[in-house]
């Protein structure tokens, strides 16, 4: 199998199913000519056209917006937005109309759209190019939420996106596109929504997380097995739903759980593992649930000393694992 | 812009058959809205928002609208609108009394919360002016599949203020898409007047930040309406674009059958609003035209309040959603 | 001390501190001759002016991003959301600018400004008049999040946010406002933001939640006394920050924890303060933590049996907690 | 609105010290702005956008405006414009090297995120034309302390797609505010063209709709761009409301140093824009007129690379924010 960035199993992903399927467009802003701030969709202008690739005015609302409609007339429209950080004028159109038209039409209308955006940090972005605000959707009935860790799962899950006949959020690491590669098949498959996947096997700590910290945990595993510990990694990549099955038998297969995630813990997805694993495996736990993530702070800074504050890196996610191991 | 003087009849082309049904449209929507407000007094319908003088510009809109084709995306007063495009008084009274075969939402939504894949209409949300982007989509969809189909929204004048008014009609006019945005304007929002919300006289002012064209003509004159609808649904389908129409109507109701406007508005101008009535305008016009006839209109009417009275009798017969069905249709069975 | 609603409380709160404060003012759709849609200002913009209690456009963001604007030139301005449910337009201006305004420049800006919005369902207001969104909110580091549960905390609370340097979100019940009574002393008083308090003591099960469910809590927890089990019922209050101590210090005193809320549970305050058990009181528990809140559908529909399916009643709760203490 | 002519300077009443001031104001922006470049290619200061094309509008703005008593809701292109106002060279390189000295945010914000309040300049973040409802807020509160003090608020043609954009002029119009919003339009968001934005010919026809004088200017010459300037803060100061001041620039520079505009403009439009550069403009005038001798310009720069070199100096000797500081201020202490 050939092996792809991230980035590339994402744009070909895009490509592949527009080829596919000539309902499906995008829009958004610097898609067309530029190729998106990060390449994702570079060439595709040139292959589909202005229309089925459109640069929209720098207005948030109006591109989920549009999407919607056009969704409802029979389209399958990709919303791009440049960064998660700007998706917050978007979040009405999102959460109180997307999110709602099945159900407020009793099945009546519905909106098979994705909306796109990077999220992360790590890349010197600062307060607004470093997010990571699923959490705000992940709440939402009606919505889907979906990050993926590996090529294969990007271009899998967003053509399962992009199929879909509801909402998806499709959120991407940005600190991934370039530096995360592997093997992608070049013809069609997709990986269902709604579905967990164990990444690295073990019984002594379960430990979930999602998108690019399922790299760290998976290095932070390593470590800990020199030692005979044995980690097993579960990347959530479905956010809404969790996929509340491969938690509960993760966790009770391990007896200890650790939560690691980029973003705040409060009322988080970390929130909701942890919620979950007091409610289905009282009776299996050897030791208090942990979470790790970033700090109860607006955003990650600018300064590289600041930055590297804010992030959950190997070093002390290994810390972390080392004293839950040791409860 | 300009106010439109309503031009003599004859100019308009219009026959006296097209003028009947425009009546009787208008007609049909006022007194399904009196049974729903008499449904409300006696406690049996919990809520109600009215159309009562908004009916001529939305009859005239619908009647140039062609059903199955042209896309509507409405808001909460356009219960003539809806009734002119097929559906029908027993579907709105189905959904007033919360009926598990409210076509609308099947007792899911509050009433006059439209919607109806089988007219084209979108389903209608509470939040105001999200739906003119999805009209801007449903157009852009129209365009690329090389449709000349028109859409239409209609929304309040209080509505315009909100940001989702501006990133609707610049991108339609950007994209010379085929909207036909209809701005209802009854001079309040709740109980706020238009000049709280705006600085211009008047809401087709607005037009002219994207370049389009801005009409606002008199909504108790239905003839007006007739001609400035039948000119902005052509424009869109003609790929001339988007077309900002307001209609200067008069809210004849408190804003819902929750609110009290006697608290924020005089007695003396609500009386005077009642006056300028556009149904017994109209219904005046066209027995001096002679399309009505001494004593038709109040056949038309005794007619309608047959059909009316059955509705009622079948939406209170219906049954209520079964609750367990409260957890269906938040995702598509089949995904 | 005199007995006034919620309602009354909390038009005396702001009536008191616009008398107090010259830069009090308040800006919303319908606050001023009509007082609200609920009557919260009603009053008040005869005895303030127009200036001071002013009719909004019908734009959210507006409304949130122009008392932005006033608060950091001087004014201690309020908010008023018509309905929680529209306050999505809002999100950018309340997450992306009042709440990093203070992290974001270092401390040399702050946003004093106070966003009140009815929430919560039971009155026949269907999808978008019923909803609780509050948890969309909590995850956000820069915001501080209120929801009074009594007359007398309304009042108290919402005097410590309009006096509070930072953006404080007040969500008031809307089915509290006419039918939750009690004492309010005429004089000025506060109470303290970020505490919980504990509702009812108890030594059984430990009952945390908020808003008009701490009513439904107090009765559930009646009906289990007389079989002898005493639930402690923990007003949150402050949903940013949760009063983590209050939470853990009643948990392990139980050693049985039900989280009770209005909303759908997924990624919300009842995940936080599971999260927060799961995490603090491994050794005090003798049950799995239980959750009871609205199903994951989009909101409380408009028909009386579908909304009455949604809801979280006395009868409901009292059934989830005496399976608790079967435990 | 029409294109403005530039006057004779004369008329301008501009005498040559005021000519003298602003071409210094101007320059000393763009030597701090090559100088930023150079640091950004060194890979000593990892990201910069930059205010080279936009400065005569700027200057022209800042110096119409009363420091310590008119306020700025500035977006990141604002070098200049911070600068007259009384930030200095040394603030941003402190901001553009992430120290903790940088009175914009202490290192925690990407640079050219500017913000003061000793200098009436609010914080500014990332997501664009939300700083547009501050500026009406700010100004609002003049209005309620019956202060005669103006907001003036700046931002990219782009940024007045977006809903934020309408709900700030239309309340500023419609409570006659004292706000001064200035287009700064380069005719780009990124790579994306005006006609994608927007389908009038000019940014200021937006003002039409909110009632209030749009005003559009060449940006590359000074003198129209003081006088607009002029007016427009007189406007707002005497109560007569706020102004759609459209300056219509070039940006001489990628977007940021994360573009590459190449990718998506012609060599030719560069080269041609680059011509018409309003710094060597404004010097050619200034020279015709004798308000600058042969080399003094270049006296000046050298002067100001002095100031420049020191600043840097400074800066790059400057302290990096300690980690554990991450966790202050997210709310005030006291509280
Ligand atoms: C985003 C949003 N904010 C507030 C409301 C509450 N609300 C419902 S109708 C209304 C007034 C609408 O006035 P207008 O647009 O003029 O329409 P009209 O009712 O007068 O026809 C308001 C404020 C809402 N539904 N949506
Ligand atoms: C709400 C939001 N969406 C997207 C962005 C990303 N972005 C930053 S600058 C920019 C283009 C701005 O163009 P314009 O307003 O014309 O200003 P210019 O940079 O040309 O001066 C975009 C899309 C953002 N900062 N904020
Ligand atoms: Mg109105
Ligand atoms: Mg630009």
């Amino acid at each position: 199998m050939p092996t792809k960035t991230y980035l590339e199993a994402i744009r070909e992903g895009m490509r592949d199913e527009m080829r596919r399927d000539e309902r499906v467009m995008i829009l958004g802003e610097d898609v067309g000519a530029k190729g998106g701030v990060f390449g994702a969709t570079e060439g595709l202008q040139k292959e589909f056209g202005e229309m089925r690739v459109m640069d929209s005015p720098l207005a948030e609302s109006c591109i989920v917006g549009v999407c919607i409609g056009a969704a409802m007339n029979g389209m399958r429209p990709i919303a791009e937005i440049q960064f998660q950080d700007f998706i917050m004028p978007a979040v009405d159109q999102i959460v109180s109309e997307a999110a709602k038209m099945r159900y407020r039409s009793n099945n009546d209308w519905g909106v098979p759209m994705v909306v796109r955006a990077p999220f992360g940090g790590g890349i010197h972005g600062a307060l607004y190019h470093s997010q990571s605000i699923e959490a705000m959707f992940c709440g939402v009935p009606g919505l889907k939420v979906v990050v993926p860790s590996t090529p294969y799962d990007a271009k899998g899950l967003l053509v399962s996106a992009m199929r879909d006949p509801d909402p998806v959020l499709f959120f991407e690491h940005k600190r991934a596109y370039r530096s995360v590669k592997g093997e992608v098949p070049d013809d069609d498959y997709s990986v269902p929504l709604g579905t967990a996947s164990v990444a690295r096997e073990g019984g002594d700590i379960a430990v979930f997380t999602y998108g690019i910290m399922v790299h760290t945990a998976l290095e932070a595993a390593q470590r800990l097995a020199r030692d005979g510990f044995e980690c097993e990694v579960v990347d959530l990549r479905s956010l809404r739903p969790l996929d509340r099955e491969a938690i509960v038998a993760s966790a009770r297969k391990c007896g200890k759980v650790m939560v690691a995630q980029e973003p705040n813990l409060a009322v988080s997805i970390s929130s909701e593992v942890a919620a979950i694993v007091a409610e289905d495996c009282f009776e299996y736990l050897d030791a208090p649930v942990m979470r790790i993530g970033g700090p109860e702070i607006p955003a990650m800074p600018f300064a590289p000393a600041l930055e590297s504050f804010y992030l959950v890196t190997p070093d002390k996610l290994e810390a972390a694992l080392r004293t839950l191991a040791a409860y | 812009m300009a106010i439109a003087k309503p031009d003599a009849v004859s100019k308009e082309g219009l026959d006296a058959q097209t003028l009947r049904a425009m009546y009787r449209h208008m007609l049909r929507s006022r007194v399904l809205d009196e049974r729903m407000w008499v449904l409300n007094r006696q406690g049996r319908a919990p809520f109600w928002i009215s159309a009562m003088g908004h009916e001529a510009i939305q009859v005239a809109v619908g009647m140039n609208m062609e059903p199955g084709r042209d896309w509507l995306a409405p808001y909460y007063r356009d219960l003539a609108l809806t009734l002119v495009l097929g559906m029908t008084p027993r579907d709105h009274l189905l959904s007033v009394l919360a009926k598990a075969e409210d076509p609308n939402s099947g007792g899911r939504q509050m009433p006059a919360h439209y919607g109806s894949r089988a007219h084209n209409i979108i389903s209608t949300g509470s939040p105001v002016t999200t739906q003119l982007l999805h009209a801007a989509g449903i157009a852009l969809a129209f365009r690329m599949r090389g449709e000349d189909a028109v859409c239409v929204t209609a929304f309040g004048e209080g509505s315009t203020s909100g940001g989702d008014f501006h990133e609707a009609l610049n991108f339609a006019a950007t994209h010379k898409l085929g909207v036909v945005f209809v701005v209802e304007n009854n001079g309040y929002a709740i109980s706020v007047p238009v000049e709280k919300q705006m600085a211009t006289p008047h809401v087709s002012d607005r037009a002219q930040a994207y370049g389009i064209p801005g009409v606002s003509i008199d909504g108790n004159d239905a003839i007006s309406c007739y001609r400035a609808a039948r000119e902005a649904v052509q424009r869109a389908r003609s790929g001339d674009g988007p077309t900002l129409l307001e209609a200067k109507v008069h809210r004849l109701t408190s804003h819902s059958s929750d609110d009290d406007q006697r608290r924020y508005r005089s007695a003396e101008d609500l009386e005077a609003e009642r006056k300028q009535d556009c149904m017994p305008r109209f219904r005046g016009l066209l027995e001096d035209l002679g399309v009505l006839a001494a004593g038709d209109a109040d056949a038309m009417r005794a007619e309608l309040v047959v059909e009316l009275d059955e509705a009622t009798a079948y939406a209170e017969a219906a049954a209520d959603p079964l609750p367990q069905t409260a957890m269906l249709h938040v995702y598509a069975e089949d995904s």
